[in-house]
């Protein structure tokens, strides 16, 4: 028999109670959100496919492709902070700012596109959902590339925030993509 | 008692537990006219005591949130009060035009009133719960802003609790939103549109950071368990109430003629509103749990146990059982509502203000607790009336269930007043379970005489 | 997982969804298979990115737990 | 513990939450106030609508009736009663004009106001206009 010598680590939650508290709820309010989308869609299934055959997938393609990167270099700056390696993460984590602003701006053009035909969440149940839930997902982006550009800056002066906080920041940055890996193929495939 | 200034909040609470019991009084009028239509007719006919119960209600509310910003708010900034003189100044006016005003529904026609007090120069009057004549909501902003100047100015330039602080948001965002009760146009749906920023932005918005304030003020000095703690948790319990509440006001806006993408957006965000009510449940029972000290005032800790739950019933379940928009279609202003708004504001706002209440009572006097003997005459006042809330609340459920079906769901529907004959053995035990009710309050205020002398009196002797 | 493999992994599931559901295939299994990535791709970000693998159980089940409610959710509701 | 859980953390959830949803709050008010002229019915408010929601707040009929399902539950919902009376403000008129001063004995009974001419015809000018408005289909029957 051996012994256990080393206890295992210690689980730990990276990031902050209160976001993940807020992390769960915004989870929520997708979920009920997507699930409320796939009721509609079935019960008028004509509508939400002509609807989908205006949008522009290949964009949307793009888009998914930016935040996914944006995620992934995030975790790459993380690890390089956890190395004390500020700089670097910086430079990282300003590059995540910009894929994300990249999915903005696409996201942008293509909401202006939609506008300008004078769509409005009034159009139909399927532009109700369909802008809804882009527009929704697009205030979370912003505020995550805030964030992010924050949290860059810092760390760009060597003064980086303490790592709980860019946890948390790295943590609600994937939360946006995760929600947004569900609702592109749902609004924009399906 | 650690300031003397805190002493103010005698009078609003004296104020505030006088004009519940007028409240209590004229909701037993209202009961008994819904089952013998004629009681008191002409003289106080339905619509003008209703009016008289839901304004004494808000209130005696407001006495009571005042009063407990005057006590807890020099606590917390450790400081005096920025103006005691202030305070008291303000008590007499507001209580002065609120009787006024209540005395105006009670002997004049309310058209009359209108006329007398100028509605047609700036007409606000004649929507629920704003019904006060314009005057009457000028000197209630001209008490807002004085009272915030008073507590604004100690909170400022004294110690920033978080308590303080959420309080302070809290009270400003109430004096704030109530401006949108000067906004009454004539297109009846932008009309209802910014009712709601008064009505529902309070009670599901900023009163609630004025609850969880005072909550938190109450759990600190019961439980004796670390400020940090209870501080953070309150941040995210508020902020719940607003991320959910702020949209979840669109479960107002699913039938007034506003668009139907409101149907959505009510639908998901007040069905995450009960989260927050029940974190706070856990929250105050969790607190209670680990408390560091056995506070002698036991009435107050049940108090506070009984906000968290009945807040988390009423506000939570019973909101949460009407507010998805298919139900809504067929249970939007029946008594379902009636029910749900009894119970939310019995738990919610009533029990707040009677928890800090009583923990501040006693200390005022110079004592830390009362006597045993008035403990636990307020404890029986507390289960009388909590109690005989629910017993009002089931049996309104019970009338508002009935109501949807006869009037609303069949394939025959019945016209209103027949459907109100079928359902009145409802209403008549209502009125039962309302009695029961006033025999808590009696209760209640016969626990004030059981307290005997004051100590500091007795020290004085 | 290194975070450029897991990225290389989520777009190559991306890219072969998109494909599938452009390619002008019919049938039922197309939307379960749709979702069954998505959840994939889901779970790699809980696990890699949000770093709930080593988060105590409670949090780690109740993302996953949101996860697949709405995969299997939107799965059984769509038509 | 293995959780982090800071102060500073939880204000600021507090605060960004709440901006984020009070701006989201605000454009969606925009959207409603734009959408607001195909279905609130403005273009049938005419003066006398105007007098008769004058007339309807100053006797106070919300603290009976409802209104497109808000007010008072004593007394029936308004919101559709000119369609309920058949089309027919004289009805609305005639019913408001005869109700006994002293109440029927023994039933609820709406008060006698003692409104001109000019008064009731605005009452019932106001009920139709707001029976005209776009609800969603509420009520879900003619019985309020």
């Amino acid at each position: 028999m051996h012994a256990i010598t080393h206890p295992l680590p210690a689980r730990q939650l990276k990031g902050d109670l209160a976001v993940w508290i807020l992390i769960l709820s915004e989870l929520l309010v997708f979920g009920l959100f997507f699930l409320g989308y796939a009721v509609a869609a079935r019960r008028h299934p004509a509508l939400f496919e002509a609807g989908q055959a205006t949008l522009d997938t290949g964009a949307a393609t793009l888009n998914t492709l930016a935040l996914l990167a944006a995620s992934a270099v995030v975790v790459m700056a993380i690890e390089r902070l956890e190395r004390q390696r500020t700089r670097e993460a910086g430079r990282l984590l300003a590059l995540a700012a910009l894929l994300g602003s990249l999915f903005l701006v696409n996201k942008a053009l293509e909401l202006h596109h939609h506008l300008a035909l004078g769509i409005t969440l009034s159009t139909s149940l399927f532009h109700m959902f369909y802008l809804g839930l882009v527009s929704f997902h697009f205030m979370h982006v912003l505020a995550g590339v805030i964030v992010l550009s924050w949290v860059a800056r810092r760390c760009l002066r060597d003064t980086p925030p303490e790592l709980n906080t860019v946890w948390s920041a790295g943590a609600y940055w994937h939360m946006v993509d995760l929600v947004w890996v569900v609702l592109f193929p749902l609004v924009y495939l399906l | 008692m650690k300031y003397q200034s805190q002493k103010v909040a005698r009078l609003y609470f004296m104020a505030a537990i006088g004009l519940f019991t007028g409240q209590i009084l004229f909701g037993l009028i209202l009961g008994l006219q819904y089952v013998i239509g004629d009681f008191l007719f002409p003289a106080v006919p339905f619509n003008v005591a209703r009016m008289v119960h839901t304004n004494l209600l808000i209130v005696w509310l407001l006495f009571g949130f005042m009063g407990a910003a005057y006590y807890l708010v020099p606590e917390e900034a450790e400081r005096e009060l920025f103006s005691p003189k202030l305070a008291v100044a303000l008590f007499w006016i507001f209580l002065v035009a609120g009787a006024l005003t209540i005395l105006g529904y009670l002997l004049v026609p309310y058209s009359g009133l209108a006329r007398l007090t100028g509605n047609d120069l700036l007409p606000t009057m004649g929507r629920e719960f704003l019904e006060q004549p314009t005057i009457t909501k000028l000197g209630i902003v001209v008490v807002a802003l004085g009272f915030l100047y008073n507590i604004g100015m100690t909170i400022l330039s004294g110690r920033k609790t978080v308590i303080n602080m959420v309080l302070l948001t809290g009270l400003v965002g109430l004096a704030v939103l109530f401006l949108f009760a000067f906004y009454n146009p004539d297109n009846l749906v932008k009309d209802k549109y910014y009712w709601w920023w008064v009505v529902h932005l309070w009670v599901e918005g900023v009163w609630e950071l004025i609850l969880g304030s005072i909550l938190a003020f109450v759990l600190v000095k019961v439980t004796g368990v670390d400020r940090e703690v209870i501080e953070k948790w309150l941040y995210v319990i508020i902020a719940m109430t607003l991320i959910t509440g702020i949209i979840g006001t669109g479960h107002h806006y699913y039938w007034i003629g506003t668009p139907g993408y409101w149907q959505w957006l009510g639908s998901v965000f007040s069905a995450l509103e009960p989260i927050p009510f029940f974190m706070m449940t856990v929250f105050a029972f969790n607190m209670i749990n680990k408390r560091r000290l056995n506070h002698p005032n036991k009435a107050a800790v049940l108090w506070a146990e009984g906000t968290a739950v009945m807040a988390f019933l009423g506000a939570g379940v019973w909101g949460f059982m009407h507010t998805l928009a298919p139900v809504n279609y067929y249970t939007h202003g029946t008594q379902i509502t009636a029910a749900h708004g009894h119970m939310a504001f019995y738990g919610a706002y009533a029990m707040i203000v009677l928890t800090i209440i009583s923990y501040a009572w006693p200390i005022l006097r110079g004592e830390k607790a009362a006597n045993q003997r008035a403990q636990v005459l307020e404890m029986w006042s507390f289960w009388l009336m909590t109690v005989s809330m629910v017993f009002i609340t089931l049996f309104l459920t019970g009338a508002g269930v009935l109501q949807t079906w006869l009037q609303r769901y069949t394939d025959d529907p019945l016209p209103f007043m027949v459907v109100q004959e079928k359902i009145a053995p409802f209403y008549w035990m209502r009125e039962a379970a309302g009695v029961v009710f006033l025999i808590g309050l009696l209760v209640y205020l016969y626990a004030f005489v059981a307290r005997g002398k004051p100590a500091e009196d007795a020290t004085a002797a | 997982m290194n975070p450029l493999l897991a990225l290389g992994l989520l777009a190559a599931l991306t890219l072969l969804n998109v494909a599938l559901n452009h390619s002008g295939v019919q049938g039922a299994w197309l939307i379960p298979i749709t979702l069954a990535l998505v959840w994939a791709k889901g779970l790699v970000i809980v696990e890699h990115f949000m770093q709930l693998r080593v988060a105590p159980p409670l949090w780690r089940g109740l993302v996953h737990g949101w996860l697949l409610l709405v995969c299997t959710g939107i799965a059984v509701v769509a038509p | 513990m293995s959780e982090v859980f800071t102060k500073s953390m939880a204000r600021n959830i507090y605060y960004g939450g709440s901006l984020f949803f009070v701006f989201l709050f605000l454009a969606l008010t925009f959207d409603t106030m734009k959408t607001l002229p195909q279905q609130d019915n403005r273009a049938a408010i005419t003066p006398q609508v105007a007098l008769g929601k004058r007339v309807w707040e100053e006797n106070n009929c919300i603290g009976c009736h409802t209104l497109l399902g808000e007010g008072a539950y004593f007394a029936p919902e308004l919101g559709n009663v000119y369609k309920r009376f058949g089309n027919s403000t004289e009805a609305i008129k005639a019913f408001i004009r005869s109700r006994p001063a002293n109440g029927i004995p023994g039933r609820r009974s709406m008060p006698q106001f003692n409104l001109s001419e000019e008064e009731l015809e605005g009452v019932a000018q106001f009920l139709k206009y707001t029976s005209e408005i776009k609800t969603q289909n509420w009520p879900p029957n003619i019985q309020g």
